[in-house]
């Protein structure tokens, strides 16, 4: 089953790429781009039994490496 | 030859191009600001190593885009010389003036120990100060120096001899699968290609650290001494 | 954010005593507001005002001719010749490192560059000192990950040279690592800048990153132990941002070119708050700050959370008026924020409006002059008994085997390998070639020598010992390279000074910093103290870290061609220079052959410790020696095995003089004490005949075996591949060390 | 408007990142997870008129910034 797991850091965490991306679409002449935000995104295959146990084990990877938690958030969507 | 160094927001290995360039010339190469829109009346642009803008998105995405960079592409393509040392490498292909791409390092951490280079390329100011095959040993400093390209991009550059350097053992052999040789996983051990025309040319390693014998050792020289001799 | 209601619960939650409160009451004359409340907690907190160390502090050397500016600064200053100046410092980030070890790490790098170049010094190198939990803990493999990682990705961002460092693994680490980073600057005598302010009307100017709620209480925090609840406070850590900083380095230094700054501090604990208050009270003026001019990142921010935010990558200056429009263009000009925020004053006061409103308003002189400070109790320190000297089990090649496999004897090379040394072309010594790291000083011969040493257990033992020693590593390590050593910086990490037994720890070693500094003419210039390094258990039980009160130093050459590193040659004789008792309490291979952590440290003998380092630098200077290094952990065979190893080269050693058993002979570490290598034996013996220095001959370098009588021949290469199996064993790379078991070797 | 642009690395391209990734996920028992790929997503604001508008926009700050197309793919959402 495929399991995606979206990670983003969380509100009032500095983001310097995102920070620095949105200087960089300025002098590229979109002026108009703000609140730059970069986050990442795992897809994965895992074996599961159904779609319910392929998010609980897609969330257990997050917590034990995908996403750091102390300042990132995260979601798991399965996609079947 | 009067060569110019790039400085973009985060660059930070200009000064030590700016002395290899003196070790071998006595002069100082000018520092061109990355908002400059123009580079003519230089004989050689050097895009030095870095971080520039942090390296963020990706290596050299940002300074691909800056000013300076439009000047650059022009002044190659008027047949100028452009040399891009580990960032100005990723710069080079970002902009794509070279071909290829350079990924995040095969082992996901950064490189900083010496490595060894054979020299491959041919008939270019840059790989002109040695003999052809001849190794030697470079400092690198990157998390991103794994160099990918389309399989047919590949055959391409060998087929013309546009493979500039490679990564080797000591003794001069190619172990691509091996990760003390290769140590960030390029495609083919490549570490460094020339244009077309072979007046651009980029490479991940930093010889201009290897250019005084107090600094542990003068392997890097042959590229500087190469380029004054074409250039004067 | 609700407004609190602030009263001693509030200020018992901010870390204020309940004295501490009724002072506060008193110097306001009223109730503080909740920003007031912030400013006092944070100033009065352990990290800005070292209630418990300034008294014992006080006692330490801190001068010498080439002495420019001592403790105090930002960093300290030295006199290097030619008109230069050496500007360094270390700056713990111990407790954030626990929490998120990357941006732990990495923002105490960025903590503590800033200090340097704030001072108007080009950084030209980094160390760092790392002090883990057992590799068997569950943590450490995290923690060692995101440090090494974290202090590679600022440094190496920066264009930095991260060139040396110490790494210890302890089990009183295991939930509170020390990270403890150094800087090294350089700047030209006549532009050094500082931060008393002056000049009342002149403008206070915020530079760098914009504000936002990073961090908030973080001095108090790394005040404070660690329990099961620190977890909830998670949301208080900062992320470093290397590009801005460096482009924040570039812009200063090119504003401090111009004569447009009277004074400038960088934020780091307390950010705004501890800024603005040091430089108007180190100045005798007012401040009067306006927030509604400091840049903002997110919205809606209160007074309080800007005064205590520790968002990184800032600076508070003091301009000229006239020059405040150049200097404004040259921060556009890299892309970072430039704001107005305040004026200078007479009030002699600290105000802070917002939104028109006044939100704190407080005299500075009571802020600074009736901070609290704590004579601390101490008590009689039960010293470890000498030790009762133990059997060999195992024999001298399968001791030192092991040895150079465990943690701590292992080669730092996976993490060297990760950190850029080579970057800014000046590296003459990269981790690993000599006992200092030697950066050349740009545009001249001269070379700095610069390290970092501590040898907690030895401390734990006899903190006096353990300060005074590692003083003597610092300076013997600097002076195996052939260096003059200057000037020390320290980094002082203990547990809760509220326990005597702590207490006493922190003032013993102290002590014996200032009993060595002084012997040897080696003051210090700048430091830090991080306490309250300790674990509160689930049970209540409190962990208290091993004692590490790191010293970092710096050292010059003048000529920087001459040189040593530690790199065995292809031939020569090897001399021992310093006498053998024959110290085994808290050797490492006591702990590591026999399990046990026992018996007094190795003796300090300050005079004999200064013969003979002024004897082997005169040696080195002199050109008679080809490689040099200094004997420490794991006594003088892993010293030659670490020389044969870097340079790939073997030795014939002659056997131990019958005086003492074999493996005391060659486990043992008393202090004092260097390998040489020479072509020039005898002209060597003579002079240290003459010097009344003791040496002897040790045998001869060359071959490919380390051999030893017939006790032991082992290939060089065996060694190097047993030193460099543990850190990718344990980081998770088995297939990249085949390690022999040590059952196989014999 | 919000625009989301997905950018992930071509089939065919090998993704290093990913490779770790799974490794350290089999190493800490996931085995089952496999074929990780790992993408970028960037978010941000853009002034526009309408969403057609504002996924142009995204397009070409993707083709001028955000994807390097030699080696990456990249679409673009717009989240109203
Ligand atoms: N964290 C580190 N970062 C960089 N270099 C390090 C680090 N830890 C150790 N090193 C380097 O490894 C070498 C050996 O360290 P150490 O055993 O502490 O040396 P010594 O005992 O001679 O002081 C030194 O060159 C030192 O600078
Ligand atoms: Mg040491």
């Amino acid at each position: 089953m495929k399991v995606r797991v979206f990670v983003s850091l969380k509100e009032g965490v500095l983001d310097p790429q995102g920070k620095a991306v949105e200087h960089a679409l300025h002098s590229l002449g979109f002026e108009g781009a703000s609140d730059v935000r970069i986050s990442r995104v795992v897809d994965l295959h895992v074996k599961a039994e159904n779609a319910e146990a392929a998010r609980k084990k897609g969330e257990e990877m997050a917590r034990a490496l995908l996403a750091n938690e102390v300042i990132e958030d995260f979601y798991v969507e399965v996609i079947v | 030859m009067k060569a110019g160094i790039v400085v973009f927001p985060g660059t930070n290995r200009e000064r030590d191009m700016a002395q290899a360039f003196r070790v071998v010339s006595g002069k100082t190469p000018q520092m061109l600001w990355h908002q400059q829109d123009n580079v003519d009346g230089f004989d050689l642009i050097v895009l030095p190593g870095g971080f520039s803008f942090g390296d963020y998105l990706r290596s050299g995405a940002m300074a691909a885009h800056s000013p300076i960079m439009k000047a650059v592409r022009r002044f190659a393509e008027k047949g100028g010389y452009v040399l891009g040392v580990c960032n100005g490498f990723q710069i080079l292909t970002e902009a794509q003036m070279l071909p290829g791409a350079l990924l995040r390092n095969a082992g996901m951490r950064f490189l900083s120990q010496d490595c060894h280079l054979k020299v491959e390329g041919r008939d270019s100011i840059f790989t002109s100060g040695w003999t052809h095959g001849d190794v030697f040993r470079a400092p690198m400093a990157h998390g991103d120096g794994n160099y990918t390209a389309a399989p047919e991009v590949l055959d391409r550059l060998e087929g013309e001899g546009r493979v500039a350097f490679r990564y080797c053992t000591a003794e001069g052999h190619m172990k691509d699968s091996d990760e003390h040789v290769n140590m960030n996983g390029s495609a083919r051990s490549i570490a460094g290609v020339l244009s077309e025309n072979r007046r651009v040319c980029g490479l991940m390693p930093h010889p201009e650290n290897l250019t005084e014998e107090i600094l542990s050792g003068t392997d890097g020289l042959p590229l500087f001494t190469g380029i004054m001799e074409a250039l004067g | 954010m609700t407004a609190a209601h602030v009263d001693i619960e509030l200020a018992r939650s901010f870390g204020l005593k309940d004295d501490e409160y009724e002072t506060v009451l008193t110097i306001m004359g009223r109730t503080p507001s909740l920003t007031e409340l912030g400013i006092f907690s944070v100033m009065w907190s352990e990290h800005c005002s070292y209630k418990s160390s300034r008294l014992h502090l006080k006692t330490l050397p801190t001068k010498a001719p080439w002495v420019i500016h001592g403790p105090g600064e930002n960093a300290g200053v030295i006199d290097i010749g030619e008109g230069l100046a050496a500007v360094f410092k270390m700056e713990s980030h111990n407790h954030p490192s626990f929490i998120e070890p990357y941006q732990g790490a990495a923002t105490g790098v960025g903590g503590i560059l800033r200090d340097v170049f704030t001072m108007g010094a080009r950084p030209i190198a980094n160390l760092n000192a790392l002090r883990f939990g057992d590799p068997s803990h569950k943590d450490t493999k995290r923690v060692v990950d995101g440090v090494v990682r974290g202090i590679g990705g600022y440094g190496n961002c920066m264009g930095v040279p991260t060139v040396g460092g110490e790494v210890n693994f302890h089990h009183s680490y295991n939930c509170n690592p020390l990270v403890n980073a150094m800087t090294v600057g350089l700047a030209r005598q006549d532009r050094i800048f500082l931060s008393a302010a002056a000049g009342v009307g002149n403008p206070v100017v915020y530079v760098g990153s914009k504000t936002g709620r990073d961090g908030i209480h973080g001095a108090t925090m790394s005040s404070a132990e660690f329990d099961s609840e620190s977890s909830s406070k998670r949301p208080t850590v900062q992320v470093g941002d290397p590009f801005t900083e460096k482009l924040l380095l570039e812009a200063c230094l090119e504003l401090m070119a111009t004569d447009a700054v009277i004074s400038i501090q960088d934020m780091g604990a307390a950010g705004l708050t501890s800024s603005a208050v040091e430089m108007a009270s180190k100045g005798g003026v007012g401040i009067d700050l306006d927030l509604d001019h400091v840049p903002q990142r997110e919205a809606n921010m209160q007074a309080y959370e800007m005064m205590l935010s520790e968002s990184q990558e800032r600076m508070l200056m003091v301009l000229r008026p006239d020059r405040t429009e150049e200097a404004r263009r040259i921060f556009e000009k890299w892309e970072l924020d430039f704001a107005i925020v305040g004026r200078l004053t007479d009030s002699g006061r600290i105000t802070v409006r917002h939104n028109g409103k006044v939100e704190a308003d407080i005299p500075l002189g009571p802020l600074a002059d009736e901070a609290p400070i704590y004579d601390r109790p101490t008590m009689e320190y039960e010293r470890q008994p000498a030790l009762v000297p133990p059997a060999d089990p195992c024999g001298i090649e399968k001791g030192l085997l092991r040895l150079l496999a465990s943690a701590n004897g292992a080669s730092r090379a996976w993490i060297w390998n990760q950190y850029d040394s080579g970057v800014g072309g000046q590296t003459v010594q990269r981790p690993g070639g000599a006992d200092a790291a030697i950066v050349r000083v740009e545009g001249t011969d001269r070379g700095l020598a610069m390290t970092t040493d501590c040898t907690p257990r030895y401390g734990q033992a006899d903190p006096y010992v353990g300060g005074a020693q590692a003083v003597l590593e610092v300076w013997r390590n600097l002076t195996a390279t052939g260096a003059k050593p200057l000037a020390m910086t320290d980094n002082l990490n203990f547990a809760s000074p509220e326990n005597p037994r702590i207490m006493t720890q922190f003032v013993e070693a102290v002590r014996g910093i200032g009993d060595a500094g002084r012997a040897l003419d080696f003051p210090v210039v700048s430091g830090n103290v991080s306490l309250y390094n300790e674990t509160r258990g689930d049970d209540g039980s409190v962990t208290a870290i091993q004692p590490a009160p790191v010293i970092g130093g710096v050292g010059v050459l003048e000529d920087v061609r001459k040189a040593v590193g530690l790199a065995m040659p292809q031939d020569g004789e090897l001399l021992l220079v310093g006498e053998t008792w024959g110290e085994l309490g808290q050797s490492m291979w006591l702990k590591e052959i026999l399990g046990r952590e026992e018996g007094a440290p190795p003796a300090v003998d300050f005079a004999a410790e200064r013969r003979n380092g002024d004897f082997v630098r005169e040696q080195i200077q002199g050109g008679a020696v080809l490689a040099c290094h200094d004997v420490s952990d794991g006594g003088l065979i892993v010293a030659l095995a670490e020389m044969a190893m870097a340079g790939n080269v073997g030795c014939v050693l002659d056997v131990a003089p019958a005086a003492l058993p074999e493996h005391i002979y060659w486990f043992a570490e008393d202090q004092a004490r260097y390998v040489l290598a020479t072509r020039q034996a005898d002209a060597v013996m003579k002079a240290a005949q003459e010097a009344g220095v003791p040496v002897r001959r040790l045998g001869r370098a060359g071959g490919d075996v380390l051999e030893l009588g017939d006790v032991m021949a082992v290939p060089v290469q065996h060694l190097r591949r047993q030193h460099a199996s543990f850190f990718p064993r344990f980081m998770g790379k088995e297939e990249d060390a085949p390690v022999v078991h040590l059952d196989e070797i014999s």
